[in-house]
């Protein structure tokens, strides 16, 4: 303990600002490799994969999975939204993309706006299910890895390789807690293209996904109006029609839709559509729309099973 | 009741550390036109205690952008003096402020930094944005953020946001026939929105009340200053010149 | 999740002058998974009492018969009708009488009772799962939306209002209340109880 | 079947309960009175206190709720605790206090109360969530006694009960005398109550109080009021019409003679 | 270094420890209490502790919870005070900036789930401001003009408040001194793991003062003519 | 996984039940017949606890034939669907409840009008258009919202009947092969071959 030579030995400043440091444990990874958007100005480019800090604990999943997640325990403080529809197929006219807009914190609506849609490049799509900053933040992350490529490569990512980045990207962090279950939708040399990546690690090519809460219900009409050869008005009135079904029927689903529609040229933006509007008036005068609301009641409004013998 | 008390003297059976704790309150924030305000009761509570009747828990950041958290404090706190650390060295590298947009998503990455320990903390981040219009932006604990018109967050949430989708995006309501909604609404009528919005959830709420303060971010030239000239126990709280305007008005809350 | 929310369902309660409202909303869920959207849980007892079960649904046709069994019993028995006071009681102590296994139920009670000189006199009440009454003068909640519905309600009533305007305020407060709340909403519908008449409107609400 | 039915609980949804409950789902809360009790002893007789919040977790289910319960003419009880339990139990006693007096052609004790609420206490081991404050004037005198939901008791000559108890004990243990004249004691259980009211998030709104002596019981109802809300910045009354409807049912009670028109109403 | 905070990862819990801190802004400064107990689970185990500490010119921490924590947080403090003197900068420390030096240290300990096991009140005077303010084992902060730890919290706060908020700028030294004698009665009276015998500091534009112990006078006479807990008369 | 569906259409309900009898891992029989005919006008699919589906049903049955026994007529739907569940939310408060989950279809022949009730477990009863039980309902409820017609002839109810079928033996994982369909009119029950 000579701690009286220590005091006057080390009493430069940056001696004593190490000693704060440890003292005060500055989480020094926090402004260094996550700061990847922008390092505070100092123009950092990424450094490869963000650090995260992880709480000193025997077992750092359950110690989140303690504190965060509402299915092992209504009662936990950190609500991370949920709940959703997405879906996505491709046809011959390219890849339609439509998801609602509902995020639910155990049983409240938390927002009926947010955007599931993530706009990775005007080529690229990715929808969002399960956590939503998991895919808000790994999504805007692969953006940028998938502009280094076209840097470096003077071509575009193929949807298989973006897909393939972002997969081995979560895989990576698997079994700490995280939770998505996106489709990364895209055109490239291959034509339309999309692809199911979850937190798992699970990649799936397919023609035909929906991810979600309400996905049932979305399957359940999609199935039966899907073809290959279907026109571009009919595949997005499939789009919005199966979500609707979604919205209407799962209780942590709704509020809105959203619909894109991926081509050869990019993506476009469809449009909003309310599901209640879409339940007592139809998508209003889009093409593709049959007119009159999609609802049950509305749709058989008047019409009843009852056939009294002719009087 | 017993139990509640004799937490500062429990020993042997003591588990497992828990670092979070919930220290009540809500805050909530709604853009105009060209303004935004943002609000926050100052009560913080552990419990069924009262800690004090005045933690601010809405923070100027510069003088175009205002961070309200909620949560948990002592992370909400620190949460603020990091992000006001972030702004100020961009500061420096750039001789400007921040712009809204890129704060929010600051913010964002600030919070998913620590995915897996997250800050147990509720933003909502309110200013003008560069074109000159009022913006909200609210985050989750995790960092996942959506810009808005208007959000309520901390324990009366859910009572006040209702009452906010009514008024302010006049949901449910068909305007008379030949008529509609205003698309913005003026920043006396906002003021007194968030007011009743408070003495609301005061009435219903045991952990809201003591002190209500607002921040009023003004767009450059606003005309909607006109309305402020009669608001009771304002202040100014701008640091630049010729720019946007940070206003804060004070109230008080039942303390029951 | 919480049984009182495996079904879903909220009603909330106004007073007005010389009138009560009582609305709720038609949804039958099965937790996540809507099932129908016309589920009753507002049911009259007598012309000018109604009475909201929100809770698990089996409860509330069971408690819907036990409660008519009683209110009939009680009209032969003391051959004049119930009270809403009077009924509020009966329905706090069928509850109380099952406070170790309780109905999944809170009750939300609204009528028109009459005042000792001839008046009338708006009253209305709610109960918790085992039968405390709350006594409210302005407005009573209950159900899976019961904290969107304390604080829209108490932004929005005002004392005084006439069958019309109690109308407007209950239905807003019950669709943004609703609104908010995953478990209640596909469809609402509102009485309006006043001295000598009951107008009942299904609303045009969310199906979502 | 008879409209008065037997006494006692009925348990037959306790299985359905428990199978429910073996499914996982937990049971749900009933309305609890944070509460803060208070009851004192002065020269002639007793005050009894409390606040008038009532609360669902962090909710306030009732503002203006009585928790001051009458049990006989000269005795009163406050309850804290589960709001139901209080209730029925207290109503359970006082009737039980009121054929007790029939029958003896006495004036009931307060001990007789105290006894009674503490073998029905102590019979559901606490499974009766009533924390009560018993206090009144008999021919023994003023008398005053703690409940708690196991059927304990005690006796003092200033008590506390509910979560807002440590503050209004801090109160009572800071400015209790013996021998307080009624209006001195009237201020001191206000203070007290108030100091529940401001310090506890449990407790709220406005003060009832209740003064027993040899000579009768004078309820304060809301004796002091110090948390009215303030006047709303704006009036919300919509615009008739402004709800969308899709169909109308009126039932009226009074056939009408003669049809007259009546204002259509906007559908749209 | 300490061996606590060197080799101990995992979170410990409170062995010796002390109970509510009371303070209060007045008219002069501030002013501080504690009593002189420290606790061994139910056991009053050491009767002479002092929890009110000194540091620096300007201010006084006052510590329940973890008694061998409190004893570590006032080696680094010394280390710091010691540190800022011998750089003679021409700045001091004052109570703003120990209290946000300790709540940096309180939350980072915390968030390496090894917390130091206290709940501290941080008072001071210095360039004519008193401050106050609390920090726990958390990192949890916040200012008032009365402030209470432990059982404190429920019993002395009340009072505290009642007699304090609004007053700040004109209770004098004596008052002060009366309001924290009857809040340390009430604690001693209703608190199980307090003792009579107390501190007083006092922070003013004078300096530190922390007073000799003082004791209680309390009085339990009315326990004479209670009988029982019922029924009972004799 | 058991799965049955139940629409109305213009004077008719069709019902159909898979006919899996499943033990653990090991599918028992496949066409077993879980559709009772209660009454001349009413139909009920019954699944979940083994055991209690068929004794539950079986008590019904016999009930309801006693009553239409001693009051020479059957009980209509309604009254029938309200006193299923009332036997239904009696049984859980008993000891031994009976975990069953119904959907029962009956032509009111006085009102000249089918109609369908959706029973569960717990005694929850509600009138709709079509119905569906088990992991099957995720898929079809949604599928009948689209396509379902109150006023379809009896080939268009089928269609859509088959639609439901199709979608749940593609989607679900572990989805039954055979259903048995039966139909319920003015003329009573008869079994419908698909």
């Amino acid at each position: 303990m000579n701690s009286f030579v220590d005091q006057f030995s080390t009493h430069s400043p940056t001696a004593q600002l190490k000693r704060a440091q440890k003292l005060i444990a500055a989480e020094e990874d926090d402004y260094s490799d996550a700061a990847w958007g922008s390092q505070a100005g100092f123009g950092g480019m990424i450094k490869g994969i963000p650090a995260f800090k992880v709480p000193a604990v025997a077992d750092p999943t359950a110690f989140l999975r303690l504190h965060t997640d509402d299915h092992a325990d209504p009662n936990c403080r950190i609500k991370i939204q949920h709940g959703t529809t997405t879906l996505a197929f491709r046809f011959k006219g390219g890849v339609i993309v439509a998801v609602d807009s509902r995020a639910t914190a155990g049983s409240y609506v938390a927002s009926g706006t947010v955007k599931k849609v993530i706009e990775i490049n005007p080529y690229l799509l990715g929808t969002m299910a399960g956590g939503a900053a998991d895919c808000q933040f790994w999504e805007t992350y692969l953006g940028m890895h998938c502009r280094l490529h076209e840097l470096r490569n003077r071509e575009r990512i193929s949807v298989s390789a973006a897909s393939k980045y972002l997969s081995n990207l979560v895989y990576s962090y698997k079994g700490m807690g995280l939770s998505m279950g996106t489709m990364i939708c895209g055109w490239d040399k291959t034509g339309p293209a999309v692809f199911y990546v979850d937190s798992d690690g699970t990649r799936l090519k397919g023609d035909l996904f929906s991810v979600g809460s309400g996905s049932t219900f979305a399957y359940g009409v999609l199935d039966q109006g899907y073809r290959w050869d279907l026109t571009d008005e009919e595949a997005q009135e499939l789009g919005r029609r199966s979500i609707f079904a979604a919205g209407h029927r799962d209780a942590m689903s709704g509020n809105t839709c959203n619909l894109y529609h991926v081509k050869e040229e990019g993506w476009d933006f469809i449009g909003n559509y309310d599901i209640s509007k879409m339940y007592y008036e139809g998508p209003g005068d889009v093409p593709g729309a049959p007119g009159g609301g999609y609802g049950y009641a509305i749709r058989t409004e008047g019409r009843s099973a009852a056939n009294p013998p002719p009087s | 009741m017993a139990d509640m008390v004799s937490i500062p003297h429990s020993q042997p059976q003591q588990h497992q550390f828990n670092p979070y704790t919930e220290n009540g309150g809500t805050i909530l924030a709604i853009a105009g036109a060209d303004f935004s305000v943002i609000a926050g009761d100052t009560r913080q509570s552990e419990g069924y205690s009262i800690q004090t009747r005045y933690a601010p828990k809405v923070f100027r950041l510069t003088d175009k952008a205002v961070l309200a958290v909620n949560g948990f404090a002592a992370d909400g706190n620190m949460f603020v003096k990091k992000v006001r650390q972030r702004l100020e060295w961009y500061r420096h590298a750039h001789a400007k402020d921040m712009p809204i947009r890129a704060i929010a998503r600051l913010i964002q990455t600030m919070l998913y930094s620590r995915r897996f320990f997250p800050y147990y903390v509720y933003n909502i981040l309110g200013g003008i944005e560069e074109d000159g219009t009022g913006a909200v932006y609210s985050f989750d604990p995790v960092g996942s953020y959506e810009r808005e018109a208007c959000r309520a967050a901390g324990a009366a949430q859910s009572l006040v946001q209702p009452f906010l989708d009514n008024q302010i995006y006049f949901k449910n309501q068909t305007p008379a026939p030949g008529t509609s909604f205003p698309g913005h609404l003026s920043l006396s009528t906002v003021l007194s929105l968030v007011i009743d919005s408070f003495t609301s959830a005061t009435e219903r709420h045991i952990e809201v009340g003591d002190g209500l303060e607002m921040y009023i971010v003004l767009a450059k030239n606003s005309p909607s200053i006109q309305s402020l000239r009669d608001i009771r126990g304002m202040s100014e709280l701008t640091a630049t010149e010729d720019g946007e305007r940070v206003f804060v008005v004070r109230r008080d809350l039942k303390k029951d | 999740m919480s049984i009182m929310e495996y079904n879903g369902g909220s009603v909330i309660a106004m007073a007005g002058k010389d009138c009560v409202a009582i609305a709720s909303d038609l949804r039958l869920g099965n937790q996540m998974l809507s099932i129908s959207s016309n589920f009753q849980r507002v049911f009259p007892v007598t012309d000018r009492i109604y009475i909201g079960l929100p809770g698990l649904a089996t409860d509330v046709t069971t408690l819907r018969e036990r409660f008519r069994l009683r209110v009939n019993m009680y009209t032969i028995k003391e051959e004049r009708e119930i009270e809403p006071e009077a009924f509020t009681h009966l329905v706090s102590s069928t509850l109380y009488e099952h406070r170790f296994g309780p109905y999944f139920i809170s009750p939300v009670v609204a009528g028109i009772s009459k005042t000792p000189t001839g008046g009338i006199k708006p009253f209305i009440a709610a109960t918790d799962l085992i039968g405390c009454i709350n006594f409210a003068k302005d407005f009573v909640v209950s159900g899976t939306a019961s904290s969107k519905l304390f604080g829209v309600a108490e932004g929005l009533w005002e004392p005084d209002l006439g069958p019309e305007d109690l109308f407007e305020t209950i239905s807003q407060t019950l669709l943004n209340a609703v609104d908010r709340d995953a478990f209640s909403g596909w469809g609402a519908v509102v009485h309006v109880i006043t001295k000598d008449q009951v107008i009942t409107r299904k609303l045009k609400a969310r199906m979502d | 079947m008879s409209v008065y039915r037997s006494p006692g609980f009925d348990f037959s949804n306790s299985t359905r309960n428990n199978f429910l409950l073996n499914k996982g789902v937990p049971l749900p809360k009933a309305t609890s009175t944070g509460t803060t009790i208070v009851g004192c002893v002065f020269k002639d007789g007793i005050v009894l206190g409390a606040d008038t919040r009532a609360t669902e977790g962090p909710i306030v289910a009732d503002k203006n709720c009585e928790k001051i319960h009458f049990i006989t003419e000269g005795i009163r009880c406050c309850g804290a605790g589960t709001a139901a339990d209080t209730e029925f139990t207290t109503a359970l006693i006082s009737s039980n206090m009121e054929l007790h007096a029939l029958q003896s052609g006495r004036k009931p004790r307060v001990v007789t109360a105290m006894t009674m609420l503490k073998q029905t206490l102590f019979r559901y081991q606490g499974h009766i969530g009533a924390a009560l404050v018993l206090g009144g004037v008999d021919p023994t005198g003023p008398q005053l006694f703690t409940i708690h939901p196991h059927g304990s008791t005690d006796k003092l000559p200033y008590v506390t009960m509910g979560s807002g108890s440590l503050a209004a004990m801090a109160v009572f243990e800071s400015k209790w005398s013996a021998n307080m004249e009624r209006q001195e004691a009237l201020d001191l259980v206000i203070l007290a109550i108030s100091a529940g009211i401001f310090n506890d998030l449990g407790s709220g709104s406005n003060v009832d109080a209740c003064i027993i002596t040899a000579d009768g019981t004078e309820m304060l109802r809301n004796v002091d009021m110090p948390n009215q809300r303030v006047q709303k910045e704006r009036d919300y009354k919509f615009r008739r019409g402004t709800t969308a409807w899709t169909k109308e049912d009126v039932r009226k009670f009074v056939v009408e003679e003669t049809v007259t028109s009546t204002d259509e109403m906007d559908t749209s | 270094m300490s061996i606590a905070a060197q080799t101990d990862s995992c979170p410990r819990q409170p062995i010796v420890t002390g109970t509510s801190v009371l303070a209060l802004k007045y008219k002069d400064g501030v002013m501080m209490a504690a009593d002189n107990l420290a606790s061994y689970g139910s056991l009053a185990r050491f009767k002479d502790i002092q929890r009110l500490h000194p540091v620096g010119k300007y201010t006084v921490i006052g510590a329940g919870g973890d008694m061998s924590d409190f004893q570590y947080i006032q080696k680094f403090l010394e280390q710091l005070i010691i540190e800022e003197f011998t750089s003679q900068d021409g700045h001091d420390l004052g109570p703003a900036q120990i209290h946000e030096y300790l709540s940096q240290v309180m939350y980072s300990r915390r968030s390496k789930i090894n917390p130091l096991w206290n709940s501290l009140l941080v008072g001071g005077f210095k360039d004519g401001k008193s401050f106050l303010s609390y920090v726990d084992l958390l990192g949890t902060t916040y200012s008032a003009t009365t402030l209470a730890t432990g059982f404190g919290a429920y019993l002395a706060q009340p009072i505290l408040r009642k007699e304090v908020e609004g007053r700040e700028n004109e209770l004098t030294e004596e008052e002060a001194i009366r309001i924290m004698e009857s809040c340390m009665k009430v604690l001693y009276y209703r608190d199980a793991r307090s003792l009579d015998k107390y501190q007083l500091a006092v922070i003013t534009a004078d300096g530190v003062k922390i007073s000799e112990s003082r004791h209680l006078s309390t009085t339990w006479s009315f326990a004479e003519g209670i009988r029982g807990y019922g029924a009972q008369t004799q | 996984m058991e799965t049955s569906f139940a629409l109305i259409g213009k004077g008719y309900v069709i019902v159909a039940a898979d006919t899996t009898s499943a033990r653990s891992i090991v599918k028992m029989k496949n066409d077993e017949d879980k559709i009772k005919t209660v009454s001349p006008h009413l139909l009920m699919t019954y699944s979940g606890e083994p055991g209690d589906t068929v004794q539950f049903a079986e008590y019904i049955e016999r009930n309801l034939r006693l009553y239409q026994i001693r009051n020479i007529y059957p009980l209509r739907p309604a009254a029938a669907s309200s006193w299923i569940r009332r036997s239904l939310a009696e049984s859980l408060r008993s000891r031994h409840p009976y975990s069953v989950n119904l959907l029962l279809g009956g032509y009111d022949t006085s009102l000249s009008e089918p109609k369908l009730y959706w029973i569960d477990y717990l005694g929850t009863v509600t009138e709709v258009p079509f119905a569906a039980h088990g992991y099957g309902s995720y898929f079809v409820l949604s599928l009948m919202d689209r396509y379902h017609d109150p006023e379809a002839p009896l080939e268009e109810g089928l269609e859509t009947l088959k639609k439901c079928i199709q979608e749940v033996s593609k989607r679900l994982i572990v989805s039954p092969e055979r259903y048995k369909v039966k139909i319920v009119d003015k003329d009573g029950v008869r079994d419908i071959d698909l």
